[in-house]
C-alpha cells in the first residue's frame, strides 16, 4: 500500500515545481499555469487526507479549489489580454504597476 | 437624546448635503450653513436648561452599545463641558459663514465641516472612554482633509504633520485607556469604560498614576500644545484655510485642556500634583516662548497661531493651579481664546482674501482704508493683549490669581508674559494698520462685506460681554469646578486648601506667611 | 497494485510539470500542464475521487486549458519569453530558496504524516461517487456553493469588463 | 434717594459720547461731534458737582457711600463687584478730571478742527475720559485697574493719533509697552494684597491693612514696592519715564489732558488711595521718596536742554510728578494731592498755550525758530507767563503753596537730603520754565517768514484763560500756617487718616506670637514727636521764592541779556551733551532691553524653534523615511519578486517551526 506520505510528498512536489515556475518565468501566461500546479498540488493532498481518513470534506473543498481556480483564470486571462493590449507584451520583468 | 441631537445633526446635515448636486453650490452652502445655525441655536437651548447648581453630569443619555465589553453609549455634559460645547457649534456656524468663498469642492468642503463639527462635539460630551477615543479620532479626519485638500501651498506637509502628531499622542492614550480597562477589571471585577464609573472608583497607586499621567499628558499636551509640542500648530495654522483655523484655534486645542480636566486631574491626582512643577514650568516656559516667537514672525498666521502657544499656556497654568480662581479661569479663557484667536484667524483670512499675501511686511497703512476692518482687528488685538474690559482679561486675571496662591514664582513669570503680549501684538498691528501705504495694493482694498461683519458682530459682542459682565459664563463652571477640586485635593497645597476657608481664615494664613517672611 | 499505478503515474506528472516550467514555447507548457492534469486524474481515481477525476478532466484538462490555448494564441506570443531567465540578482537568491523550500516541505511532510495513516481507511463503495459528494455539496456545504456560484457569476463579468474596455 | 446713585452716570455720559462718535462721527458732521463729544464731560462735570455738594453734607465718622452695579468676577471667595466710591478723595480727581478734561475738550474743538478723522479724536478722547474716571472712582484695586490699563490704550492711541508718521506709532507702543511693565507690577501688588487680605476692595483692605500686615514686614515692603513700580509706569517716573517725552507725539490737546493733567498722576492718586499699606512699608517710602525726588531734580536737568516746546513741557510734567511722589514718600499725601491739583491746572494751561502757539505757527514746536511772539499771541502770552510763574513757586500763585507744602514736609518728615533734591529742582524748574518763555516770546524772532503768526480763535483762548485763573488761585484751596485754614487738607482729613500706634501695636503683638519681640516704640515716639513749626515753615518759604527768584534771573540773564552766552559756554562740553542727550537713557534701555529680547527673540524662533523643537520632530519623521525607503525598496512592482519574497518568509516560517518542535 502507498502510505499517505508518499501522496504528500508527491503533492510538495509538484507544489514545489510551481512555485519554481513562478519565481523563474517571465511570460505571465505560463507563471497562470504554474500557480494551476500548485492548485492541483493542494487537491492531491486534500483528495489523500479525504481517503486516509474516510471522509468528503476534502473532495468538497477541491472542488471548491476548482471553481476557485476557473474564476481565478477567466480573471487572470482577461487582466493578462488588457496589459498586452496595453502594453504589447506579457513579460512580468517590463510590468511594475504595482510599484509604491 | 436631545444632547445625541444636537451632536449628529451635523453629520446628518451632511448626509443630506451628499444628495444635492454639487453644481448648486448656492443650496450647499445655505444648507450647510442653515444646519449649523439651526445646530448652535437649539444649543443654547442646553444653556437654558442647564442647573448650575450641581456638578452631576446633565443631559445625561446611557444606551448598551457594546455589551461583552462593557462599552456604552454615555453622553452628558456639566459645567465644565457646557460652555465648550456651546462655543463649537457657534464657531462652527461662523467659520461655514466665512467660507463661503471658498472656490474648489464646495460640496465636499461643507461636509467635512459639518462632520468635523460631530467629531469635536462628540469629544465634549462623551463619558464613555471608547465613544471618547471614537470621537477623538473621528474628528482628526476631516480636518486632516480641510487642511490637505483647501490648504495653502505647504498643506499635505502640514496635514500629515497634523494627524501624525496627534495620532501618535493619542495612541499612548489608547494603551492607557486599554491598561486602565483591564486594571479596572482586576480590581473592581468589571469590564467598563465608563469615565465617571472609573474615575469615582478606580483605585492607582503612585507610579501607575505616573505613568498613566504621563500618556494621558503626551496625547492632550500635544492637542493643546504645549511648549515642546507645538510645531504643528503654525504649521497646521498657516496652511490651514481660514475656516480650519478658525476651528483648529478655537476647538481642537481645547479638547487638549479640557482632557485634563476631564481625565488627568480627576482620574491620577497624586501624579498631578507630583507633576505640578513640570507641568507648570512647562506651561510657563510656553507663556514666554510663544511670546517671543510670535514678536518675530512675519507672518500674520504665524504669529497669531504662537500667541495662541501663549494663551494656551495661561489655560494649562491655571488648571494646574488646582484652585478655585485658577480653573474658573482657565475655562474661562479657553473661551475667550476660542473667540478672540478665531476672530483673528477671521480677519487675517479676509485681507488674505483680498491680498492673497498673510506678509506683515506687505501691508501698512490699511487703517485709512478699510476703518471698520481695522476696528474689529483693534479690538480683537486688544482682547488678546488682554486689556481689562475685554474678555481676554478677566481669564489671565483668573489664571495667575489662582497660581499666585499657590505657587508664586510660577505666577510672576508668567505674568511678564502680559508685557510681551502688548510688544507682539501691538506692534504688528502698527506694521499692518498704521504708518503711510507703502504698497499701492493696500489702496484698493475694499472694507468689510456685510457677510464678513455678521461673522465678526458676534465674537465682538462676546468680546465685551465676557469683559464686562463675565458672571452668565463663569457661574456654569462653579458647581464641576467645585466637584473637581474635592477630586484633586492637593495634599501639598500651600494657598489653595483655603479655597473652602473664610476670610478671616486666610487673613491668619496670610498673616503666618508674613512672620515667615518677615525681616525682624 | 496501486503502487504499481501510482509510482509511474507520479513520476510522468512531475516530469510533465517540469516541463512545463521549462519549455520555451508558451504552447508547449500548455500541452504538458494537460498531460499532467490528466495524470493527476489518474491519481484521483487511485483513490477512489471517482467524481472529483472527472471534474479534474472535464474543467481543468478540458475548460481552463482551452481557455489558456485561446489565450495564448490570441495574443500570438512569439518569442516573447526567452526562455525560463530571470533578473541576475534574484538567481541565487531564487535557487536557494527553491531548494531549502523542498528541504523543508520533505522534512515537514515526514514529521507529520510518518507515524499514521500508512494505509488507506477502508471506506464504503459508493466513496467518491458523484453522489455522495453531491449530497454533501449540497447539505452541508450548501451555503459555499452558493457563494461559489456568486464568484463565478462575478469573475465572469469582471473578465468580460477587463478584456473589454481599454484600461487607461 | 442718595445722590450716590447717580455716581454711575459721571463714567457713562463720556462713554456714550465716545461710543456714538466712534461709530456715527463720520456721518453727524464735524458740528455735531464736537456737541457729543464735549456733552459727555460736561455732564459728568455737573452730576461731579452735585455728588460734591452732597458729600458736603456727609456726616462725620460713618463710612463714605459706595455704589456697586454689579457682581463683575465670583470665583469662590474672591467677589470682585463692579463698583464706586465716592469720597473726598475720588471727589477731588473727579473735579479735576471731569473739570479739567471739560475745558480741553473744548478747547480741542479748535484745535482738531482741521483734521479729517475728528470725529475719532473725540471718540478717544472720550474713551480716556471714561477709563481715567473709572480709574479714580472704582471701589476696589480690579476696578480702578480697568481704567489703569484703559487711560494706557487710549494714551497709545492718541499718540498714535496721527498714524501715518512712524515716530508717532513707535511712541505709542512704547507708551503702551513701558506702561504695561508698570501694569505688570501692579498686578502682582493686586495679587499680593489677594494673598494677604483675601480681598480686593479698597475699604476692606485699607481698613484690615494695620492689623494684618506687619510693620516694616517683606510682605508689606513687597506689596508696596510692586503697587509702587506700577505708579512708575503710568506716571514715568525713573526708570519707566522715557515714554512720557516720545508721547508728545500725539495732538497737544492730548498731551494736555494725558500727559500733564490726569492720567500720569494716577500714580500718585493710586499710592494716596492705597496711603494705608505704604504707611505699613517705611522702607518703601524711602524708595519712593528717593525716586521722586531724584527725578524731579533728573528730569528738571534734561528741561534744561530741550528745544522741543512741547519735551521742554513733558521733562517739567515728569519732574512735577517726582514732587508728588516726593510728597508721598514722607507721607505728606495731602502735600501731594495738592500739586496733583494745582499741577493740573497750570500744566494743562502751559500745554494748551503752547498749543496754542503750535497751532497758530503751523505746527513749529522747535523754540529756535520762535521769538518775540508775545505780540502775535497776547492772551496765550499772558496765560502763558501766568502758569509759568506759578510752577515756578512764586507767590500767590497755586505752585508756590503746593511746592512749599511738599518741601516743608520733606524736611519736616523726611531729611535735608529730600529737601536739598526739592529746592535744587525748584531753582532748575524756575530756570527752564522761564527759559522757555523768553525763547518763544520775547527777544528777536526767528519765525520763519513764510509762517504768519497768529492768535487762536476763541474756543481755544477762552479755555486759556480759565485755566491760567485757576492756575492763580489754585493755592486757595492749601493756604497754609494756619490749619484750619488748609481746605484740601481737613476735606481729605478721614480718608487718610491712619492710626499708626494700633498698627505698630498690632504688629507687635503678632510678631510676638511667633517669638519675635520687636519694639516699635521707637518709631512711635519719632512720629509722635512732629510738631509743626510755622516759623520754620515760613523761613522756607521766602528761602525758596528766593530760589525760584534766582532761577528766573539767571534765565533772563542767559537768554534776555546775553543771548550768545549759553552757546559759548556750553558747546563742546561732555556734560551738556549727555544732558542734551537726555543722559542716553533711551539709547541705554535700547541697547541693554530691547535689542537683546528682539535678537534673542529671533534666535530662539530661527533657531530654537525652527531647527531645534521643530527640528526634532522632523528628525524623527527622516529617520523613519529612511527606513521605510529601505523597506520599499522590496515593494518593487515586480510580481516575482513579491512571491519570491512570500516564499522565503513562508520558508523562514517553517524553519521557526520545526526548531520549536
Amino acid at each position: 500500500m502507498v502510505p499517505l506520505s508518499h501522496y504528500l510528498i508527491f503533492s510538495a512536489t509538484l507544489f514545489s515545481i510551481g512555485v519554481l515556475g513562478v519565481l523563474i518565468r517571465r511570460n505571465a501566461i505560463v507563471v497562470f499555469m504554474c500557480v494551476e500546479i500548485m492548485l492541483n498540488a493542494v487537491n492531491v493532498s486534500l483528495i489523500a487526507f479525504d481517503r486516509y481518513m474516510n471522509q468528503h470534506d476534502g473532495q468538497i473543498f477541491s472542488f471548491m479549489v476548482m471553481c476557485v481556480a476557473a474564476a481565478e483564470v477567466s480573471v487572470g486571462l482577461a487582466i493578462v489580454i488588457a496589459l498586452f493590449r496595453n502594453k504589447a507584451t506579457v513579460n512580468l520583468d517590463e510590468i511594475n504597476l504595482m510599484k509604491w | 437624546m436631545f444632547l445625541t441631537f444636537l451632536t449628529f445633526l451635523p453629520l446628518i446635515g451632511a448626509l443630506a448635503l451628499a444628495f444635492i448636486p454639487k453644481e448648486e453650490e448656492g443650496a450647499i452652502k445655505q444648507t450647510a450653513l442653515a444646519v449649523a445655525v439651526a445646530d448652535f441655536l437649539l444649543s443654547l437651548q442646553l444653556y437654558a436648561d442647564f442647573d448650575t447648581s450641581t456638578a452631576e453630569m446633565q443631559f445625561t443619555m446611557d444606551v448598551p452599545w457594546i455589551t461583552d465589553w462593557g462599552i456604552s453609549y454615555h453622553v452628558g455634559i456639566d459645567g465644565i463641558s457646557l460652555l465648550l460645547y456651546i462655543m463649537t457649534t457657534m464657531l462652527t456656524a461662523i467659520s461655514i459663514l466665512a467660507s463661503f468663498g471658498i472656490k474648489k469642492h464646495v460640496k465636499e468642503y461643507m461636509m467635512a465641516m459639518l462632520a468635523l463639527s460631530t467629531g469635536m462635539l462628540g469629544v465634549f460630551i462623551s463619558l464613555d472612554f471608547f465613544l471618547f477615543y471614537v470621537f477623538w479620532e473621528f474628528q482628526l479626519v476631516p480636518m486632516y482633509l480641510i487642511i490637505g485638500v483647501w490648504g495653502g501651498p505647504r498643506r499635505i506637509y502640514a496635514a500629515v504633520k497634523f494627524f501624525i502628531y496627534t495620532a501618535v499622542g493619542s495612541l499612548l492614550m489608547l494603551v492607557a485607556i486599554i491598561w486602565i480597562y483591564f486594571h479596572f477589571h482586576e480590581t473592581v471585577g468589571v469590564f467598563t469604560t465608563d469615565i465617571m464609573l472609573i474615575t469615582q472608583q478606580i483605585n492607582l497607586d503612585m507610579i501607575e498614576q505616573k505613568w498613566l499621567f504621563c500618556a494621558f499628558f503626551l496625547a492632550f499636551a500635544i492637542k493643546v500644545p504645549m511648549f515642546p509640542f507645538h510645531t504643528w500648530l503654525p504649521d497646521a495654522h498657516v496652511e490651514a484655510p481660514t475656516a480650519g483655523s478658525v476651528i483648529l484655534a478655537g476647538v481642537l486645542l481645547k479638547m487638549g485642556t479640557y482632557g485634563f480636566l476631564r481625565f488627568n486631574l480627576p482620574l491620577f491626582p497624586l501624579a498631578s500634583v507630583e507633576f505640578l512643577p513640570y507641568v507648570c514650568g512647562l506651561a510657563v516656559i510656553g507663556i514666554i516662548y510663544g511670546a517671543l516667537v510670535a514678536m518675530m514672525q512675519e507672518d500674520l498666521k504665524k504669529l497669531v497661531a504662537y500667541s495662541s502657544v501663549s494663551h494656551l499656556g495661561f489655560v494649562m497654568l491655571g488648571i494646574f493651579a488646582f484652585n478655585h480662581y485658577g480653573l474658573q479661569g482657565a475655562l474661562l479663557q479657553n473661551i475667550n481664546h476660542g473667540i478672540t484667536s478665531g476672530a483673528l484667524f477671521l480677519l487675517v483670512g479676509m485681507i488674505y482674501d483680498r491680498r492673497h499675501t498673510r506678509l506683515i511686511a506687505d501691508f501698512g497703512g490699511l487703517a485709512k482704508v478699510i476703518p471698520v476692518f481695522t476696528v474689529c482687528f483693534m479690538i480683537m488685538t486688544l482682547s488678546s493683549v488682554g486689556l481689562p474690559g475685554t474678555n481676554g482679561f478677566i481669564g489671565e486675571f483668573l489664571v495667575l490669581l489662582g497660581m499666585f496662591q499657590n505657587e508664586m514664582s510660577y505666577a510672576i513669570v508668567a505674568t511678564s508674559g502680559v508685557i510681551l503680549a502688548a510688544c507682539y501684538m501691538l506692534w504688528m498691528f502698527q506694521r499692518v494698520m498704521f504708518l503711510e501705504i507703502t504698497n499701492p495694493e493696500n489702496e484698493k482694498l475694499t472694507d468689510m462685506t456685510p457677510r464678513e461683519l455678521c461673522t465678526m458682530v458676534p465674537l465682538i459682542l462676546f468680546v465685551f460681554w465676557i469683559g464686562f459682565y463675565p458672571k452668565p459664563f463663569t457661574k456654569t463652571f462653579d458647581a464641576s469646578i467645585e466637584h473637581l477640586i474635592t477630586q484633586v485635593q492637593p495634599e501639598d497645597a500651600h494657598g489653595s486648601q483655603d479655597h473652602h476657608a473664610s476670610t478671616e481664615t486666610t487673613i491668619k494664613m496670610a498673616q503666618a506667611t508674613a512672620v515667615q517672611n518677615g525681616t525682624h | 497494485m496501486e503502487l504499481l499505478i501510482f509510482y509511474p503515474l507520479a513520476l510522468v506528472s512531475v516530469i510533465l510539470a517540469f516541463l512545463v516550467v521549462f519549455n520555451k514555447n508558451a504552447i508547449g507548457s500548455a500541452v504538458c500542464l494537460i498531460g499532467m492534469m490528466l495524470g493527476l486524474a489518474g491519481v484521483f481515481v487511485l483513490m477512489q475521487a471517482h467524481f472529483l477525476a472527472i471534474l479534474q478532466v472535464i474543467v481543468y484538462a478540458g475548460a481552463i486549458m482551452v481557455l489558456f490555448m485561446f489565450v495564448i494564441m490570441l495574443l500570438n506570443l512569439k518569442d516573447d519569453d526567452k526562455g525560463w531567465k530571470m533578473r541576475e540578482r534574484n538567481v541565487w537568491l531564487t535557487s536557494g530558496t527553491g531548494v531549502l523550500m523542498i528541504g523543508v516541505l520533505y522534512k515537514f511532510m515526514d514529521t507529520t504524516a510518518e507515524a499514521e495513516f500508512n494505509s488507506p481507511a477502508t471506506v464504503p463503495d459508493n466513496f467518491g461517487t458523484a453522489e455522495l459528494v453531491g449530497t454533501s455539496l449540497f447539505t452541508d456545504f450548501v451555503l459555499p456553493f452558493e457563494v461559489a456560484s456568486i464568484l463565478l457569476l462575478a469573475a465572469m463579468v469582471g473578465a468580460v469588463v477587463l478584456a473589454k474596455s481599454k484600461v487607461d | 434717594m442718595s445722590f450716590v446713585s447717580l455716581a454711575f452716570l459721571v463714567p457713562l455720559f463720556p462713554l456714550i459720547g465716545s461710543i456714538i462718535n466712534g461709530f456715527f462721527g463720520l456721518k453727524i458732521g464735524k458740528d455735531r461731534v464736537s456737541w457729543v463729544a464735549c456733552a459727555g464731560p460736561v455732564m459728568s462735570f455737573a452730576v461731579t458737582l452735585i455728588l460734591l455738594f452732597s458729600t458736603f453734607f456727609h456726616p462725620e465718622g460713618t463710612p463714605y457711600p459706595e455704589q456697586s452695579l454689579f457682581t463683575w468676577i465670583a470665583a469662590g471667595d474672591l467677589v470682585i463687584d463692579f463698583g464706586f466710591q465716592i469720597d473726598p478723595l475720588s471727589l477731588v480727581m473727579m473735579m479735576v478730571v471731569t473739570g479739567v478734561g471739560s475745558i480741553i475738550h473744548i478747547y480741542s474743538i479748535g484745535y482738531m478742527y482741521e483734521e479729517y478723522s475728528y470725529y475719532r479724536y473725540f471718540a478717544y478722547l472720550n474713551l480716556f475720559l471714561f477709563s481715567m474716571l473709572l480709574l479714580v472712582m472704582g471701589n476696589n484695586l480690579l476696578v480702578m485697574f480697568i481704567g489703569w490699563e484703559g487711560v494706557g490704550v487710549c494714551s497709545y492711541f492718541l499718540i498714535g493719533y496721527y498714524f501715518e508718521k512712524k515716530s508717532a506709532c513707535d511712541a505709542g507702543v512704547k507708551a503702551f509697552v513701558v506702561n504695561r511693565v508698570g501694569d505688570f507690577a501692579f498686578l502682582l501688588g493686586i495679587f499680593g494684597i489677594f494673598k494677604m487680605f483675601g480681598t480686593i476692595d479698597f475699604t476692606e483692605v485699607m481698613t484690615a491693612a494695620p492689623t494684618t500686615l506687619i510693620y516694616d514686614g517683606e510682605a508689606a515692603t513687597l506689596i508696596t514696592l510692586a503697587l509702587f513700580i506700577g505708579a512708575t509706569g503710568k506716571s514715568a517716573q525713573i526708570p519707566l519715564y522715557t515714554w512720557l517725552p516720545d508721547a508728545m507725539e500725539g495732538p497737544t490737546p492730548v498731551s494736555a489732558l494725558i500727559h500733564a493733567a490726569t492720567m500720569v498722576t494716577a500714580g500718585v492718586y493710586m499710592v494716596v488711595r492705597c496711603s494705608a499699606l505704604f504707611n505699613m512699608a517705611p522702607l518703601t517710602m524711602m524708595i519712593i521718596a528717593l525716586v521722586g525726588g531724584g527725578t524731579a531734580l533728573f528730569a528738571a536737568t534734561i528741561g534744561c536742554t530741550q528745544w522741543d516746546i512741547k519735551r521742554v513741557l513733558a521733562y517739567s510734567t515728569v519732574s512735577q510728578i517726582g514732587y508728588m511722589f516726593l510728597a508721598c514718600g514722607v507721607g505728606a499725601y495731602t502735600a501731594a494731592i495738592f500739586h496733583l491739583v494745582t499741577h493740573a491746572f497750570f500744566k494743562a494751561c502751559l500745554f494748551l498755550g503752547s498749543g496754542s502757539v503750535i497751532h497758530g505757527m503751523h505746527h513749529e514746536q522747535d523754540i529756535r525758530k520762535m521769538g518775540g511772539l508775545k505780540d502775535h499771541f497776547p492772551i496765550t502770552y499772558v496765560t502763558f507767563l501766568v502758569s509759568t510763574i506759578a510752577i515756578a513757586g512764586i507767590f500767590p500763585f497755586s505752585g508756590f503753596f503746593s511746592k512749599d507744602e511738599i518741601l516743608y514736609h520733606a524736611l519736616m518728615d523726611g531729611n535735608v537730603i529730600y529737601w536739598g533734591m526739592g529746592i535744587s529742582g525748584a531753582f532748575i524748574t524756575a530756570f527752564y520754565m522761564f527759559r522757555l518763555v523768553f525763547l518763544t516770546f520775547h527777544g528777536p524772532s526767528h519765525v520763519d517768514p513764510h509762517v504768519h503768526p497768529h492768535e487762536s480763535p476763541k474756543v481755544m483762548t477762552l479755555p486759556l484763560i480759565i485755566l491760567a485763573f485757576l492756575a492763580l488761585t489754585g493755592g486757595i484751596l492749601g493756604i497754609p500756617l494756619i490749619h484750619g485754614w488748609h481746605v484740601l487738607h481737613n476735606w481729605l482729613e478721614p480718608v487718610l487718616a491712619f492710626d499708626l500706634e494700633t498698627a505698630l501695636h498690632a504688629s507687635e503683638v503678632m510678631l510676638a506670637e511667633h517669638g519675635h519681640h520687636t519694639s516699635f516704640a521707637e518709631v512711635l515716639h519719632e512720629a509722635q514727636n512732629k510738631s509743626h513749626n510755622i516759623w520754620l515753615e515760613i523761613t522756607l518759604m521766602i528761602f525758596s521764592v528766593g530760589v525760584a527768584l534766582a532761577g528766573i534771573a539767571t534765565a533772563w540773564f542767559f537768554y534776555i541779556k546775553k543771548p550768545e552766552l549759553p552757546g559759548k559756554l556750553t558747546k563742546g562740553q561732555w556734560g551738556f551733551d549727555l544732558v542734551e542727550n537726555k543722559y542716553y537713557v533711551d539709547e541705554f534701555y535700547d541697547e541693554t532691553i530691547v535689542k537683546p529680547v528682539v535678537k534673542g527673540s529671533d534666535l530662539l524662533w530661527r533657531q530654537a524653534d525652527a531647527r531645534g523643537v521643530d527640528g526634532v520632530v522632523n528628525g524623527v519623521a527622516w529617520v523613519i523615511k529612511l527606513f521605510s525607503r529601505a523597506a520599499s525598496s522590496f515593494q518593487s512592482g515586480f510580481v516575482r519578486n513579491y512571491a519570491l519574497i512570500m516564499v522565503m518568509g513562508f520558508i523562514f516560517l517553517m524553519i521557526v517551526s520545526q526548531i520549536e518542535i
